[in-house]
């Protein structure tokens, strides 16, 4: 069993990547509440991170690329970072409209 | 050769000093001004340096050259944008001493006002100074975060609304502009942007970076259909904050546009993508105009300037980039654009403060607020109308040195539908400008009474108000900078 | 063949599961499926041999952004429902995400092949970087700059977390009081679980300048803990406007800028001479790691909270 | 032999992807976390069966960091159930 993979792995990777940055923009741009998108917005970002990774895996005999990688953690990040501050904003719409009516 | 701290300055110094803010809040005043003092001076000594030497300055991060490090370079375009980055900054921090200074009580906007706005200027100086596309993107949320939350800063639900939109608009733009980043490096196996001119091919992974690239920067830069977050943003911040806004974040992401287009890959435009984006800086300007029109707000109309004002950026687009012969006067409409986005700054922060000083002295910004205020504050509104010159286009400012130049490369190259779009822009900036101005000099009612503001509230937008008056006086200096250091491609517009 | 398999299987069950989170009326569920997702992109990343960012995600991606969405779920309850989906909207994002997605399919498939990108490069420096993980060496040497404005752009992410406080919560604890039964489940986990997770959010960072590892890694794992402590209710985040804090919290990026701006002696800026640069980085990397760690735990607990009636 | 490492975690994955259907159906909130930390425990064997697979064993780091992580999502998923996100079950069964 076993033998040459029929798809190189990167490849592989690289496309699951664009597919998760075409679900997660879907999930961004369809009308849904702010929460829904800040993890939406991840999901994207996770989708470019792979991407940008797998991109890197081109040639495994010389290892993945350090270099994406270093730009991925940097990347993971500062993603962290902007979801924070989204999910501070909404909580402080929720806390400043409380008792006002809630429609966006 | 100019030593490496002259380089460095513009972003350590007002990172030092929002380090210093956070930990030291009592010292945050001192700190905060000397650095973008120190930043102001360096990217004086850069834009001297530039235009004596003629060359460019540029320094290898860590002794690393590119591919494996990141190089700072500070051409005629970014000392220009660094000088103008700074002296706005500066005047900024000098009014934003009052409602934000040291009361000998820490408040929640007193505290976190001075490092949000030295990060902010500190970014905008990093992405200046950058060549390299995974620096811009660090560099763009460092400048997105702070802005955002300069524009919540106020607390109320309009503000917080506000910044919850341009922080999403500004996510998806990072994240779009990050995946076009991904696939040049895929694609180059760098992120430099002269190493990347330098093996650019057109094929289908660069098309569909760089198209990713521009689509976030464009909603970055607000550019029209993706300008929904801007007036309310701008609006909603405080007005030292919105000069700021309004005045410098939208250029970083031009700034990095203009990079990614001219230098890192020339001649790679195809006419279908510089007509869109002309096309949609056509309809902004006109868009962004007419809205201005019919606001009653002084803060508004103001921001809707900023929508069709920075519809002219993208005309440098096709004016200077669309067809495939190079013509001398692509550089003109390149050259015209970048005055342009220097001019609108200085002017375009100097109307919110102006803004900001009077609604502190009349309670409000609506019009009939206002209204015959130059019996009160003189200064303030002669600065007022000084920007408004600017941002009309008229001689002597910037503003008409800009427009001058986009307009003859319009007709010389026959792009007359262009030229027509800047003369109609200018008239348009005329007629919303007309109603605010015809209110701040009208007679005032005898009854009515202003509060006393701090002298420096009028003289500071004042004097950016002069410095872009000023540009279009020295009108060849601004020029011969600007070509310092530019590829021939870009000198040669887009091919 | 079988090696494809798997990696199939991966992607197919990762793209399900960020449809899963994506779509749906139901924000609880969405979020568990987002945490199942970041369990399955570590593997991912093990996979194309990515350790380092494996770590990373399973620590932030899975770890932390799920804590604080939920975190977040949990306060805004009834708040956070969804208005009627207008069919057209809903149509026009399916459009925009597929186009987008297509597009970048077809680049990914068009890239070349053999591209190694900086591979040779990095090792060939390697050793003048001072340290043995080409990651960390790239991180914190060769784009180092990068590294110090991420750090800082997590100190201004807290500065805009804290500045949406309310006016009387100034000078507050951040985050919501949290209570648990004294001597129950949380509590005990609270008190058994960290000495566990310092060992291995140290660990972390001390292997980071040979192997897999590093300063924001391991410094989640170590905010993790601190969360933990807290949710358990077993101690309280110290006030913001305590002095000790903020010192702690510019720390990191003052040390990592001022070892940076000490370079401009030699005419350069952020060098680490070959013979101190080991050294230095795991000095950088240890105040680093302190500073992120902090910033972390006060970023997922969000503003100073209103003050008590 | 790493195909035969590779295969079982096939496996694995399948039983993930059990768990991810109990995560879908639900019906409580309670369902879909024990389904959820279900995943974790797959995830970690898998990490391991990846570094079998591979022979780095410095992936065994990433098993640990997930541990520790799924101990935090279950102490948070208990916390977004309680009523203001502060609370804690046990409690709340007393009063």
């Amino acid at each position: 069993m076993g033998g040459d993979p029929i798809i190189a792995s990167w490849l592989v990777y690289g496309c699951c990547g664009a597919v998760l940055v075409g679900l997660g923009l879907f999930g961004f741009m369809r009308p849904t509440t702010t929460l829904r998108r800040v993890l939406a917005f991840n999901i994207v970002g996770s989708g470019i991170f792979l991407l940008f990774g797998a991109t890197g895996y081109r040639v495994p005999s010389t290892g993945a690329d350090p270099v994406p990688q270093a730009l991925i953690i940097t990347g993971i990040v500062v993603a962290l970072a902007a979801t924070a501050l989204a999910v501070a904003l909404m909580l402080a719409l929720a806390r400043v409209s409380a008792g006002r009516d809630e429609d966006a | 050769m100019v030593h490496p701290a002259l380089l460095v300055a513009p972003i350590a110094a007002p990172l030092l000093a929002a380090l210093l803010a956070i930990a030291f809040p009592r010292g945050a005043v001192a700190a905060a001004l000397s650095a973008v003092g120190v930043a102001l001076v360096a990217s004086l000594v850069l834009v001297v340096e530039v235009a004596r030497t003629g060359t460019g300055a540029a320094l290898a991060i860590g002794g690393w050259p590119p591919p494996l490090g990141i190089a700072l370079e500070a051409d005629g375009l970014s000392a220009m944008f660094l000088l103008a980055a700074s002296t706005i900054g500066l005047g900024v921090l000098v009014v934003a001493q009052g409602p934000f200074g040291w009361t000998g009580r820490e408040t929640r906007k007193g505290y976190s006002f001075w490092p949000l706005a030295l990060c902010l200027l500190a970014a905008l100086n990093a992405i200046f100074l950058s060549r390299d596309f995974f620096n811009f993107y660090v560099g763009l949320e460092l400048l997105s975060l702070s802005a955002v939350a300069l524009v919540a800063l106020d607390g109320k639900r309009e503000a917080i609304e506000a910044a919850l939109r341009y922080l999403m608009f500004a996510l998806v733009g990072s994240l779009l502009y990050l995946l076009g980043a991904a696939l040049l490096y895929a694609q180059y196996g760098t992120l430099d942007i002269g190493l990347i001119a330098a093996s650019a091919e057109t094929n289908g992974p660069t098309l569909v970076a760089a198209g990713l690239m521009t689509a976030g920067l464009a909603a970055k830069t607000a550019l029209f259909p993706l300008h929904a977050w801007l007036p309310s943003a701008h609006t909603g911040a405080p007005a030292v904050a919105s000069a700021m806004l309004s005045a410098l974040v939208p250029k970083a992401s031009f700034f990095i546009l203009v990079r990614v287009w001219f230098d890192a890959l020339p001649g790679q435009a195809g006419p279908g993508l510089t007509l869109v984006l002309g096309t949609m800086g056509a309809v902004a300007i006109v868009y962004g105009s007419i809205l201005a029109l019919l606001q009653e707000r002084l803060k508004l109309i103001i921001a809707y300037s900023t929508v069709a004002q920075l519809g002219y950026l993208f005309l440098v687009f096709p004016l200077a980039g669309g067809d495939s012969t190079a013509q001398p006067w692509f550089a003109g409409a390149w050259t015209g654009g970048m005055v342009h986005a220097v001019s609108h700054g200085l002017a375009k922060a100097a109307m919110f403060l102006c803004a900001g000083a009077m609604m502190a002295a009349a309670g409000g910004d609506k019009l009939s607020d206002v209204r015959g205020i130059v019996a009160k504050m003189p200064l303030a509104t002669f600065a007022f109308a000084l920007a408004a010159v600017t941002l009309m286009g008229l001689p002597p400012s910037g503003g008409f040195l800009a427009k001058y130049l986009m307009l003859t490369a319009a007709f010389a190259s026959g792009a007359w539908v262009w030229g027509a779009v800047v003369l109609a822009g200018g008239l348009l900036a005329a007629l919303y400008l007309y109603r605010p101005l015809a209110s701040l000099f009208a007679p005032a009612d005898p009854d009515r009474t202003f509060t006393s503001v701090p002298l420096r509230t009028e003289l500071v937008p004042l004097a950016l108000a002069l410095v872009a008056v000023l540009l279009g006086v020295a009108s060849q200096f601004p020029y011969d900078i600007l070509q310092v250091g530019r590829s021939v491609a870009a000198e040669a517009g887009l091919e | 063949m079988i090696a494809s398999g798997f990696d199939i299987t991966v992607c197919v069950l990762l793209c399900l599961c960020a449809l899963a989170a994506v779509t749906g009326r139901d924000t609880f569920r969405a979020i568990v499926f987002f945490i199942v997702y970041g369990l399955l992109i570590s593997v991912a990343w093990l996979r194309i041999d990515a350790i380092d960012v494996a770590l990373a995600e399973a620590a932030i991606g899975a770890g932390l952004t799920g804590v604080l969405l939920l975190g977040a779920f949990g306060q805004m309850g009834s708040a956070d429902t969804m208005a009627r989906e207008p069919r057209g909207a809903v149509l026009i994002a399916l459009v925009a995400g597929a186009g987008i997605g297509a597009a970048v399919l077809f680049a990914v498939q068009g890239l070349p092949p053999e591209g190694a990108g900086l591979t040779a490069e990095v090792l060939a420096q390697l050793e003048a970087s001072g340290v043995g993980n080409p990651v960390t060496a790239v991180l914190l040497n060769f784009r180092g700059y990068d590294t110090l404005l991420e750090s800082i752009v997590l100190l201004v992410a807290l500065i805009g977390v804290w500045s949406v406080a309310s006016e009387t919560g100034w000078g507050e604890r951040p985050g919501i009081v949290h209570h648990a039964r004294a001597g129950g489940t949380l509590q005990s986990f609270g008190r058994f679980l960290p000495a566990i997770g310092l060992v291995i959010g140290a660990y972390i960072v001390w292997a980071g300048s040979s192997g897999p590892g590093g300063a924001f890694q391991g410094g989640t794992v170590l905010a993790a803990v601190a969360i933990l402590t807290i949710l358990a209710g077993l101690v309280d985040a110290p006030r913001v406007t305590t002095r000790w804090l903020r010192w702690a919290l510019v720390m990191g990026p003052g040390v990592f800028l001022g070892v940076a701006l000490l370079g401009l002696f030699g005419g350069a800026f952020l060098v680490f001479p070959q013979a101190v640069a080991y050294p230095a980085i795991v000095a950088i990397e240890i105040v680093l790691t302190a500073s992120i760690a902090l910033t972390l735990v006060l970023l997922v607990l969000g503003p100073p909270r209103e003050a008590p009636q | 032999m790493s195909d035969w490492y590779l295969a079982i975690g096939i496996g694995l994955l399948l039983t993930l992807a059990g768990a991810l259907f109990r995560v879908w159906r639900g019906p409580d909130a309670a369902d879909r976390m024990m389904a959820a930390q279900l995943t974790g425990t797959a995830g970690i064997a898998l990490v391991v069966i990846l570094a079998a697979a591979s022979g780095d064993w410095a992936m065994l780091d990433v098993g640990l960091v997930l541990a520790l992580l799924a101990a935090l999502a279950a102490v948070a998923f208990v916390k977004a159930a309680s009523p203001n996100g502060a609370g804690d079950p046990e409690e709340d069964d007393l009063s």
